[in-house]
């Protein structure tokens, strides 16, 4: 007898599944993506809403003339930046363990860049004009730097997740993937290499967007050469967090997915990476927050309280920034005791996501809020539906295009060999005990 | 973007910002363009089978990918870097040199109650290859792999006339949810097509008879140590599936295992045993 | 710029504001609406979201009443002259300043409405279009033909009447002068001014009276500091309105203020 | 070689590839460029020949002279005519966009005029005796205003209604020092350039609860306690003592006596809001009269129009004996509340309003009929309250109306049954005759002796942007000047005191007056009033939030401003119909949460 369209169904997604990964029902992935569906088909609503009718939908406006758009997008691309750090530590620096999670950073990475990628092109008033920034580049702006960067490293980020796609147990029954597959593999070093190169660039970029804002005191900074120190404070915030991120997803894949995918060992070693280059960047940033303080924007007329004094914009924005969610999280990193509870590990990368996060939002929404010219007002914005509907549909696409890459692809190449070694240990059991 | 657009100047700031952009460009579209190049020459020089059996190879549990030497106990520990290809393991020349094979009396092995006859060599992927005297080789499936897979559902063998590759697909069987492909022993062409029946699959005109061809395939001694690390392996494999009960009878397989775990993933039971990824 | 341009003596044209003049009337901002073809925007548009070349600010000395005192500060683009923020950070070169007049022009046709320019300029002098233009039925028919409407999703400033300065270029062409004569070139907000508080002209003609204007000691610039040498020259003789040119000071810390 | 899909493929391919190479591709990339530059969907303006018309602003009586840049005889910019010795080349920001008037999306675009005209016939056939025949004249001092009067006197009880008209004009140019009580000098006061014209010379002393646009460029801003002018006059006056008045008003006692000390020596003026406040009379005190309060002086008249109705207040007429009304809105003047004109109508009076708006009496008359507006409208304008002598000055049309409008003139002349003319050349001709004065054409600036000039021409400049002046010097002390003493405020319980903001005026604002009251925060748009932050506190009104204003006379829906510059106990509201209709009569009122 035939299998009914169900049971059908259920067969062609098993042939998918690779050999030997255990994966939830057919029924409960569906249940799984369904909401997360849902929730991106509303968002595409209201970003279509936002290209159709305009920015007016959005409650932007001349003095805010960026909002939670440009923020989110700075936060998710600081926090993606773990594909391009884990590509670099693991071909160009040879740190083998971090082949456990390469994978699923670059999902990771490609999810955030192209959701990052798509919101900006809601976020124009002329998308259909943006390509204008390839025909006429003003090679001074730090846009037209993050811009040529972005998009290259996006290409980039398709062609290394392309190898992932194509070990898919069916499609690699065709040979000419499975040979493309392997030939590209063996390249993959030189992609990893460009990749960081771009990344290094734009994760500045995006930094120096700021930075070089000298109408805007409370964001601009003095540098070297072309480039103002945001331009490096955020390159290493970015590499300092990339690490922390997939220790923080791969943990809650972990979680939801009720089965182990990586070796302790690979989380404490993410850990140690993120927590220096965070200690690093906690010195750097202190560093520049003083000059700033004393040097920069007095220079430009504008004592550092003024800023401060604009409720709820407090001093204790700068201690939640540099203290609370840098220096703690990164001595926590740092303390081999502490960094052996996997609680203590995840704790400490969450907060410094969120210390990045932190600091996206004040370089984006403070630096408008704060008023410039004396008469005029601080102003507060509140994003309107259409926007945090479009964001919202960029966060599910995202948990969609990671479900499907962690049921179809082999995101963890240890998944497998870490089941069989528990069952190993199952077999020590006495109980099992002298079988032959 | 280009001298001829407008805003264009020849100046460091252009030279350098457009430079590293076409830079970036030509690499990227260089090595895609090169992998493209190259996969289209495996294609053609019909390396597919090679590089399967290599990516699967990859993709084997360090446990599994364990030198013969080992096996037989020559070497404490050692992975295999060459995909089974032993014919190209100096380690493995030298090995055989310092101590070849010990000569085995018995036409044939007796392990867990499973016969391995001794006439003929072993590939890893429990498929046997036998020289004929005609100068063909015969290739079957050795019994532990026959156990697995038990009275198969379905198979799938080459037509006479087509060429198979040592470490390619030799026959394709299916046995419940479990599609396995047997891994061919030597390279050659197919010339008859057997069955289960007849004991054996493939009658195959090697491409050469001489040592080298067969290098790769386990024989005589090796067998025992070999199957007996089979036998964890299975031990392992079942109970990673989800094989309940255990093997209950101290270990001696059933003659349809298959049978004998209806709740174990069988897929991937065969897929551990056939070494495929 | 035409080649024409470079070899004349670049100007520097620059606008003198006298606040004490000013009543706020807003006949600027009409006449600059009329001019460069600005459509009244939907109801929905507040003074966050309006289009205004020119506005003027009703700024106080933030005293209770009634020690409390008010002035009106006309506030446009300050066409800065030095590191111009808004011109480095567009990515497409649609921001350019023109050494012949060292006006900042926007060209609308090339932006893309990112709107970076917009949060690099200190004096919030740029305008985002939110809305499609739009003119009640029949008043398209006003139009100023020498002033393309700019589209939904551009931002636009004010380049000193672009359109005008154009129309005084040829007409000095035409009579085959190289300079252009002063009279024929002034910005609609400028010649619609009822009180004389507005000036226009060119700063680096020191006997023109913008650039003697600027020489004043009660002159001042808005955020001087910052060094971007705005063209835009501010008087008072109140010590207070003086005050407002610099850095905000945040509410109840007015002790600074004079 | 067969082509199977590998060789397509390769085809198609090689195709791209090579095309890169050729110039095609490239090229459509930059005329895509292009292309995006103009997406359709924009209105293109209209181009042609380009020509400067002239005329005059009738949206006050200021009545400044315009220049027009006309493309194809489409106004397209308006601006003031610089040479101009009265208006020099001011213009204020409603008439730097009145040409956009005409397409007001908000504008009365058609009326029932037959009816109109059948039911005034039935009513003025049916009235009973007593009943009476009126024309309300928001502008007098027009020609058609004669028209009016002409016709009114021509029907048996014709009443011809105007608001007060101030029997003087004031000489700025010849004062010293003003004393504003509340005048809006600065904005909206007789003629801006005028005004800023003779700004130099005097020294201005605002006397004002609230800090407007004149009290912030006054010399001296006296911030009066609402609702005491009349003891600062006093004082001013000598009718009582400094002190008295500081206490009262809450001045400061030196800077009344400064105030007193500078308008007693050197010729002074005062100036009330009110044109026909009795704060005007200390200008007698003074000694103003004749040096900086002068007789005003309306251009000659043809004999035959001698003959005309009186002018009669509102307040003055009978009680509910108008039998029909015919309000004239055409263009903004003095607006007279509904509830004082609503008891003079008989029982089943009809009104009809000529307008262009729907926001002033158009909500009370059962008849409204379209007006034309400027600059459709062919208008003289009588002189500003600030223009000394005889001026004589033609608003002519710039466009033909674009929607079907009524001619109030004709309107009444016809049902007065008047013989058609056309009043505005039969005056131009009478002011031709009398042989004074001179003509200034705007187009070449040329100021020739009327004498000088034919009948003909005369006209034709008037019509073609140009004014007619009668040779001034000679000053005359204006008659006896009697004023309406403000009845005594209802003492109700109502805790705010009302003040009119400055600048607004009635009739249809252009839309782009959105760029000042909407886009940004400079003026106040029509229905809005600004409260001090204690009031609003006390009342739990926030900044923006919609209220309810509430007089004796009813309520409106407004929406709040809090300004620190309001004084507590004091509602600053944007004047407008609605808002006079609801405090015209009574000066006091309270903001309620809506």
């Amino acid at each position: 007898m035939l299998p009914g369209p169900k049971e059908r169904m259920r067969l062609v997604d098993k042939e998918f599944i690779a050999r030997g990964l255990r994966r939830s029902s057919t029924g409960r992935f569906l249940l799984w993506i369904l909401p997360w569906a849902a929730l991106l088909v509303f968002g595409l609503y209201a970003a279509a809403l936002c290209l159709v009718k305009g920015l007016n939908q959005t409650n932007m406006d001349n003095r805010f003339a960026f909002g939670l758009w440009i923020f989110l997008d700075l936060t998710v691309i600081a926090l993606g930046a773990g594909a391009f750090f884990t590509g670099f530590l693991l071909y160009i620096l040879k740190i083998d363990e971090l082949r456990a999670v390469i994978n699923s950073a670059v999902v990771i990475g490609l999810v955030c860049y192209s959701g990052a990628v798509a919101v900006l092109a809601v976020d124009v008033g002329q998308p259909l004009r943006a390509w204008f920034t390839f025909w006429y580049p003003n090679v001074h702006s730090m846009l037209t730097e993050v811009t040529f960067c972005i998009t290259c490293y996006l290409t980039v980020l398709f062609i290394e997740y392309l190898p992932i796609v194509l070990r898919n147990r069916k499609l690699r029954e065709v040979p000419s993937f499975l040979v493309f597959e392997h030939e590209l593999h063996k390249l993959i070093y030189v992609l990893a290499g460009v990749g960081t190169f771009l990344s290094f660039f734009h994760q500045g970029s995006l930094g120096g967007l700021y930075g070089v804002l000298r109408g805007r005191p409370f964001a601009f900074r003095e540098g070297l050469a072309v480039w103002p120190s945001t331009f490096f404070l955020f390159i290493l915030s970015a590499a300092a967090v990339g690490p922390s991120f997939i220790l923080l997803t791969t943990w809650l894949v972990e979680k939801l997915a009720r089965k182990q995918l990586v070796r302790p060992a690979v989380f404490r070693r993410l850990a140690r990476i993120s927590g220096l280059l965070l200690a690093v960047y906690v010195l750097a940033k202190a560093v520049d927050t003083l000059v700033w303080i004393n040097r920069t924007s007095p220079e430009t007329g504008f004592q550092a309280w003024q800023y401060y004094s604009w409720k709820p914009f407090g001093t204790w924005i700068l201690f939640a920034e540099i203290v609370l969610f840098g220096l703690l999280p990164a001595l926590v990193m740092l303390t081999p005791r502490l960094r052996a509870h996997t609680g203590w590990l995840v704790t400490a990368a969450a907060m410094a996501c969120c210390g990045v996060a932190l600091n996206r939002f004040v370089m984006t929404v403070q630096t408008l809020a704060l008023p410039t010219l004396s008469f005029d007002p601080f102003l507060s914005y509140i994003p309107s539906w259409q926007e945090v509907g479009t964001f919202l549909a960029v966060v599910a696409y995202g948990v969609l295009v990671y479900s499907f890459s962690f049921r179809y692809f082999n995101l963890f190449p240890e998944e497998r060999e870490l089941r069989l070694e528990a069952a190993a240990q199952q077999e020590e059991e006495p109980a099992l005990a002298g079988r032959y | 973007m280009f001298p001829w657009n407008y805003g264009f100047v020849w100046n460091a700031g252009h030279i350098i910002f457009l430079g590293a952009f076409y830079a970036v460009l030509a690499v990227v579209a260089t090595t895609v363009a090169w992998a493209v190049v190259r996969s289209e020459r495996a294609l053609h020089s019909g390396e597919v089978e090679a590089i399967r059996w290599h990516s699967d190879f990859e993709s084997l549990p360090c446990s599994d990918q364990v030198c013969r030497h080992v096996l037989t106990g020559e070497l404490r520990e050692r992975q295999c870097r060459r995909a089974f290809c032993c014919g190209e393991c100096e380690t493995h020349a030298r090995l055989l040199e310092r101590n070849p094979l010990p000569r085995v009396e018995e036409p044939q092995e007796e392990i867990c109650g499973m016969t391995f006859p001794l006439d003929r060599f072993y590939h890893r992927g429990h498929a046997w290859a036998r020289l004929d005297r005609d100068g063909t080789v015969l290739v079957g499936l050795d019994e532990l792999g026959t156990r697995l897979l038990g009275r198969p559902e379905a198979l799938r063998l080459p037509r006479p006339g087509r060429r198979v590759h040592s470490n390619g697909t030799a026959f394709k069987v299916r046995r419940r949810n479990a599609k396995v492909r047997v891994m061919c022993p030597v390279d050659g062409k197919v010339v008859e097509t057997g069955s289960a029946e007849r004991g054996w699959y493939l009658r195959i005109k090697p491409d050469s008879k001489n040592v080298q061809a067969f290098q790769h395939l386990l024989r005589g001694a090796e067998i025992k140590p070999w199957i007996l690390r089979e036998m964890e392996r299975l031990q392992l494999a079942l109970t990673a599936e989800g094989a309940v009960p255990a093997l209950a009878d101290g270990g001696v397989p059933v003659a349809d295992i298959a049978a004998a775990y209806p709740t174990a993933d069988w897929d991937a039971v065969c897929g551990a045993m056939f070494l495929e990824g | 710029m035409t080649a024409q341009n470079q070899n004349r003596r670049a100007k520097r044209y620059g606008m003198s504001i006298d606040i004490d003049k000013c009543n706020g009337c807003g006949a600027c901002m009409m006449a600059c609406a009329v001019e460069n073809n600005i459509p009244p925007l939907p109801e929905a548009a507040n003074d966050r979201r309006g289009v205004t070349w020119i506005r003027v600010y009703k700024v106080d000395n933030h005293r209770p009443y009634p020690e409390r005192r008010i002035a009106f500060v006309p506030v446009l683009c300050q066409q800065c002259g030095h590191d111009t923020p808004c011109v480095h950070v567009c990515p497409q070169q649609a921001v350019e300043v023109d050494p012949a007049t060292g006006i900042v022009g926007q060209m609308p046709e090339r932006c893309l409405g990112c709107r970076y320019c917009m949060v690099a300029c200190p004096y919030h002098a740029r305008y985002f279009n939110w809305w499609d233009p739009k003119w009640p039925a029949g008043m398209e028919k006003t139009l100023n033909p020498d002033v393309a409407p700019r589209m939904r999703g551009v931002v636009e400033k004010c380049n000193f009447c672009h359109g005008r300065w154009h129309a005084a270029q040829q007409k000095a062409a035409a009579a085959g002068k190289s300079e252009i004569d002063p009279a024929d070139y002034v910005p609609a907000c400028v010649e619609a001014c009822p009180t004389g508080a507005l000036r226009f002209g060119d700063l680096n003609d020191s006997s023109s009276q913008v650039a003697q204007d600027a020489e004043r000691p009660e002159s001042f610039r808005l955020l001087e500091k910052l060094g971007t040498e705005p063209k835009i020259h501010y008087r008072s003789q109140r010590g207070w309105v003086r005050e407002i040119a610099n850095a905000p000071r945040p509410e109840g810390k007015d002790e600074a203020r004079g | 070689m067969t082509t199977t899909r590998r060789n397509l493929l390769k085809f198609v391919g090689g195709g791209a590839a090579g095309a890169l190479l050729t110039p095609a591709p490239w090229r459509l990339i930059t005329d895509t460029a292009l292309w995006s530059e103009n997406w359709p969907g924009i209105p293109r303006p209209a181009r042609g020949e380009i020509r400067a018309r002239f005329t005059h602003c009738t949206l006050c009586p200021a009545g400044c002279a315009v220049r027009a840049r006309c493309v194809n005889g489409q106004p397209v910019s308006l601006t003031g005519v610089k040479p101009h010795p009265i208006s020099h080349g001011a213009l204020c920001p409603w008439g730097i966009a009145g040409h956009h008037l005409p397409y007001h999306p908000a504008r009365v675009r058609q009326g029932p005029v037959k009816e109109a005209l059948a039911a005034v016939a039935r009513a003025m056939d049916q009235r009973s005796a007593g009943e009476r025949v009126a024309v309300l004249d928001l502008r007098p001092g027009r020609t058609v205003s004669w028209t009016y009067r002409r016709a009114m006197a021509a029907i048996e009880n014709g009443l011809y209604l105007a608001p007060r008209q101030p029997a003087y004009s004031i000489d700025l140019a010849a004062a010293e020092t003003v004393v504003s009580f509340g005048a809006p000098l600065f904005d909206g006061w007789g003629t801006p350039g005028n005004v800023f014209a003779a700004r130099g010379n005097f020294r201005l002393v605002q006397i004002e609860p609230v800090e407007s646009r004149t009290a912030a460029l006054a010399d001296m801003w006296l911030p009066i306690r609402p609702g005491t002018e009349t003891a600062m006059a006093a004082a001013l006056g000598g009718e009582t003592t400094i002190a008295e008045a500081a206490r009262l008003t809450g001045v400061g006692e030196e800077a009344i006596g400064a105030v007193k000390e500078a308008a007693e020596n050197g010729p002074a003026v005062v100036l009330a809001a009110d044109p026909s406040s009795p704060l005007m009379s200390l200008n007698a005190k003074l000694r103003a009269l004749g040096r900086t309060v002068v007789a005003r002086r309306e251009a000659p008249l043809p004999e035959a129009w001698k003959k005309a109705a009186p002018v009669t207040e509102m307040a003055a007429a009978p009680d509910g004996a108008i039998r029909v009304l015919l309000i004239d809105e055409s263009l903004p003047g003095g607006y007279v509340p509904w509830q004082e004109i609503e008891p003079k109508l008989a029982a089943n009076a009809v009104v009809v309003v000529f307008t262009s708006t729907t926001e002033g009496y158009a909500r009370h008359a059962r008849y409204v009929l379209p007006s034309p507006v400027y600059p459709e409208a062919a208008e003289d304008i009588g002189p500003a309250i600030d223009t000394v002598g005889e001026v004589f000055r033609i608003a002519a049309p710039l466009l033909a109306p674009v929607v079907p409008v009524v001619n109030p003139g004709e309107f009444v002349a016809r049902i007065a049954g008047l013989p058609q003319s056309d009043p505005l050349r039969e005056r131009a001709d009478a002011i031709h005759q009398a042989g004074r004065g001179a003509l200034l054409g705007y187009a070449d600036g040329k100021s020739t002796p009327a004498k000088e000039v034919t009948a003909d021409n005369f006209w034709k400049t008037l019509n073609q942007g140009g004014c007619w002046m009668d040779d001034t010097g000679k000053k005359a002390a204006p008659g006896k000047l009697e004023f309406i003493a403000a009845g005594e405020p209802p003492h109700d319980e109502l805790p705010l005191m009302v003040v009119a903001a400055g600048g607004r005026r009635g009739g249809l604002a252009p839309p782009l007056m959105s760029k000042l009251e909407r886009e940004s925060n400079l003026r106040m748009a029509a229905n809005r009033v600004a409260l001090s932050p204690a009031d609003a506190r006390s009342n739990g009104i926030e900044n923006g939030g919609r209220c309810l204003l509430e007089t004796a006379c009813g309520r409106l829906s407004v929406v709040a401003t809090i300004d620190a510059g309001v004084p507590a106990g004091v509602v600053e509201v944007a004047a407008g119909p609605r808002i006079a209709d609801l405090c015209g009569a009574s000066p006091r009122a309270r903001v309620v949460r809506a």
